[in-house]
């Protein structure tokens, strides 16, 4: 149907939206392996200075790494909980008669787009009350429970669409009602489960304000903390070295979305594609 | 295995689907549920194998009363109109699946999925999967997953509404040859009389959630108990007259028509309403009591033509006749009639005389 | 309207799908397009539409060249398989669609509504929505909506694909009649056969592409050009025999039968296959050259009994007989035959001799 | 099928799982209209002294109803100007054949998940340059930048859904390609439509950083800032009137979902269920 239609127009406009964005990216990386003199705009000479971070502590904070690895096992920890939590709790929800199950999908979609802001006081007293404050165990617990709402809904539409035969085309073959998910749902449902997965170590790769109320300790710090307490440090702010951690801090989803955009569109087509 | 339905209910909420329903499927037979959609006949399939409860009544199985076995040990196999196979496992997994769910050693396994590949004859499509196959593939392939346990009895679910008119013409004998070769007992649902009278022993008509006769396709199609089964069967469908009785005949005033009660039908009294069916085969040129029309629509059908005639009140009546090289053109006048004895006459109710 | 395709080729990258074609659909007439999916059948609809662009090759509407008009302004009705109502407008509006976007005055509007809904029997369903509407009934809004625009010719795609048995027949004569009393040129796409005999005046079938035979639906029946087009037409379908000219006579060696060629086919040399096509018609107990063979499957049609016959050497006769109150059963040998006058003579290509 | 599972243990389940949040919502209300001593659990009297925020302004802070304006402004802006790019937008995306789509498509979704603290730098020079720092202007600028790939996305779904035959049908009615777009096509992704404009109101409605960050001015503070200020103000920490102050803020967004949970729930269901 194309020949209905100019299509030029549009491609010139979305290239000159888009062009800005990658030319952003570009300059940020070339500031962190350059120094500019105050006052000019191009560049004058090649430096890696400000990846020093890399191989030596910066004075007042943790290691970088140390920050690396809590974030790595702060995202790990909140997929793996999410991931195991939803896709049996939607499960559920898709294909069993529950009293009150539509009143529970509300209820978690409510949850899902309730302004965190005015639950994080109520979160930081909890956890300061059972003592989780200031520890990576405690933010994973919030964050994997924020986060359940989405993953339930996600998962939900990717079970909505396995056929109720294949099920009952099971249990006639004499499978029992565990190993006819197990063997032939889940298989199924398995590009939303990498998708849902992807998107929630990203999720917590990316999370900001929980870790920094909830666990801004230096041995429990993140990456997104260290990046912005960088700032916060009104005498010795280091603009330069401030684009390199952001870079670092960066760079792993930039790659991982390279590697599975496929997967994360998955999640978009809720099912339906999958 | 003979399986037998006691006084079967079915509600869902306040709707009674299925009321008080008995039936019994010999052994080795092949029994159609025939009916229009929403008649109940894949709810008393699924209240068969156990996906369905059923409200009251009890199933038996031969001597057993299996009523509160859940569906997992019935051992029935069942073909699912969408055939339900397995995306993601090949046509051999599909086929072993309820075999490895046992736990059946792997020669096994091998030795019995080889011979039902073999019985429907998809030896050559082991080791694709469910997408790479046509309609009549799959359809194969899930007979052979629903035989390949040796259950007691077959049931299937439309089997042929997914496929092609092509295709389904060759299902049709593959189903039933497959059926006949096992010697199993088989139920068949489905809503096309053509499927139900041409693969089945026997047919139960249905319709609104009561059985209205079992009986042989032959049998069913030559003596129908109502109207009802007189419509649904018979392809071009029959047509029908309304007309009164008066002495031994039946007269039909807005067709000038009079006929009389032919010997084997008890005549009943003056003035009862009376509707005549009249099927296309039996409304041709060379009867004697004519019923005058107007060509309105002709389907040529190669074979035969096909030949919609308007009566002179609007109504209509098919006439179905051998090809000709110039078949009528619509408007043309013709003056063609019926034989009593061929015919089938209904009281006001729509029982059969 | 008389619709002129003239050397149309279409391509899909490197695909050709179809190749220098021709074709005429004269005024009044309604032509099918018959063949099976993927032929190019819906492709031509769509370029006589203006959907398709066309590689190569011209459209014309009766003297005017309207191959690069655009769709909208080629002003003609389509109904697509899908039927494509608008489902957020009522009945009354989905039909009014195309004479509101030309601004046509209200009284207009309301009058060519009602005379369309009046000619495809909807006038009580013109506050409904697509939704709340069956099959058929929606198949009219959209007949109705096609033709509200007094359109130069109409284009049916499929149309009675989503339609069950019963619809379908009556969808059938609904449409030729509508078609004929409106006088419109009608192009039908479809690869059911059935169909295209029983709708159309003359069916083109088409295969990969290439128009190979362009006839009557009757004439098509009993001379087709080829054996695609002759296994193509006609239900239950026709089997084949291979066969070697000697002495005047065909040999079929495998059923140990010699068939003399009829008079009206010119003899072949001693040593040329043949393909012989039997129709089930034709292969009865009363014909005079004998092919004996065992019963494999009965089906029982009410009117009729069609029989699968397996010869010695394994392949398949259909015979087609009327039917009876004790039809033979699977197992049974006859003994039937055939007469060279019925049956068709094919060469080694197919073509028909 | 119910009978071939148990479900009691689920709703057990979620019930407690579910317990503690509506608890706390009620616990919340209480402590804004009641006092607590120091040390103690129980209320010990009736007050509307932490509401008092509405009718007179706190010291050193703007009226919290110029607060709410603000946020109304923001919200509603960058509600339309979501809405009126996505329809545009996706429609062109979903049926149109652009050449390099697949590629910008996985460009949307990129940006959307991309780790916003790490733009937010770049962000704020930028608006700093163009003098559009502290202003409202700025901030919905960006917020709807940032919701754009997300709308585009779920609106695509949408008309991704719209059979492709309906619009066949309209061009062969004679309408233009615009006609068939406004008249056919927009009515049918209205389900869509309505959910993506209710969260993107609700998105706007709940944003923190953005404005906390771009526009942190009194004249143009929003109620998250507002709300978030009030404890950042070490020496006057009122713990009861940052409560009353977030349950003034969260209440739109409670009313709001309770009404349109149902229209929202599309955005899930990705046209399917539209």
């Amino acid at each position: 149907m194309s020949h209905n239609f100019k299509n030029w127009p549009i491609v010139v406009g979305l290239t000159i939206a888009s062009v800005p964005i990658i030319f952003m990216y570009v300059f940020l990386f070339v500031d962190t392996v350059t120094d500019t003199l105050p006052g000019e705009m191009m560049p004058n000479r090649f430096t890696l200075e400000h990846w020093r971070f890399l191989w030596e502590n910066i004075e007042g904070k943790a290691s970088v790494w140390l920050a690396m690895l809590n974030t790595l096992i702060f995202a790990s920890s909140v997929t793996i909980i999410v991931l195991s939590v939803s896709s049996t709790a939607s499960y559920a929800l898709s294909r069993l008669n529950i009293p009150f199950r539509k009143e529970f999908l509300a209820g978690i979609l409510m949850l899902h787009a309730f302004p965190s802001i005015t639950l994080i006081i109520a979160i930081f007293l909890v956890l300061q009350m059972i003592g989780l404050y200031n520890t990576l165990f405690g933010v994973i617990l919030v964050k994997a429970s924020l986060q359940l709402p989405l993953g339930i809904w996600i998962m939900k539409g990717f079970y909505d669409a396995v056929p109720w035969e294949i099920e009952m085309a099971g249990i006639q073959d004499g499978a029992s009602r565990f190993v006819v998910w197990y063997r032939l749902v889940l298989p199924q449902v398995r590009p939303g489960f990498l998708a849902l997965g992807l998107f929630s170590f990203l999720e917590g790769w990316s999370e900001y304000i929980l870790p920094a109320i909830l666990a801004p300790a230096n041995e429990v710090q993140m990456l997104s903390v260290y990046l912005a307490s960088l700032i916060s440090d009104d005498q010795h702010f280091d603009f330069n070295l401030f684009k390199s951690v952001g870079l670092f801090y960066a760079t792993p989803v930039i790659i991982f979305y390279l590697f599975f955009q496929d997967k994360l569109m998955n999640i978009y087509g809720g099912g339906t594609k999958g | 295995m003979e399986i037998v339905i006691e006084n079967f209910t079915k509600r869902f909420g306040d709707l009674t689907v299925i009321e008080n329903m008995n039936l019994i499927i010999k052994e080795g037979e092949m029994l159609s549920l025939l009916g229009p959609s929403g008649c109940g006949k894949s709810t008393t399939l699924f209240a068969i194998c156990g996906i369905a409860r059923m409200d009251e009544g009890r199933v038996f199985f031969g001597e057993k009363d299996v009523t509160h076995t859940p569906t997992q040990q019935r051992n029935i196999g069942v073909v699912f109109q969408s055939y339900a196979l397995y995306p993601h496992m090949t046509v051999a997994q599909n086929i072993a699946f309820p075999l490895t769910v046992r736990h059946e050693s792997k020669q096994t396994i091998k030795k019995e999925v080889g011979e039902m590949a073999e019985l429907v004859h998809i030896e050559d499509l082991m080791d694709r999967r469910p997408e790479q196959l046509s309609g009549g593939q799959q359809q194969r392939v899930a007979l052979a997953r629903a035989l390949v346990r040796k259950p007691g009895a077959l049931l299937l679910d439309e089997p042929l509404a997914n496929l092609d008119a092509k295709l389904r013409l060759e299902m049709r004998s593959e189903i039933r040859r497959v059926q006949l070769e096992t010697g199993i007992s088989a139920v068949l649902v489905t809503h096309d009389q053509v499927e139900a009278m041409s693969m089945s022993d026997r047919i139960a008509i249905m319709k609104d959630g009561k059985i209205l006769q079992v009986a042989r396709p032959a049998e069913m199609y030559q003596y129908p108990e109502n109207d009802f089964i007189a419509s649904f069967l018979g392809n071009p469908p029959i047509a029908f007259l309304d007309g009164i009785v008066s002495d031994e005949n039946v007269v039909i005033q807005s067709v000038d028509l009079k006929l009389p009660v032919p010997e084997n039908i008890e005549v009943p009294p003056n003035g009862t309403s009376i509707r005549l069916g009249v099927r296309p085969e039996f409304y041709q040129p060379h009867h004697p009591h004519k019923i005058p029309g107007t060509v309105s629509f002709v389907e040529i059908q190669g074979r035969e033509n096909l030949y919609d005639i308007n009566l002179k009140d609007g109504s209509l009546l098919r006439s179905i006749q051998p090809a000709d090289v110039s078949p009528l053109s619509p408007g043309t006048k013709v003056d063609w009639g019926v034989q009593p004895e061929q015919l089938l006459f209904f009281d006001k109710s729509g029982k059969r005389l």
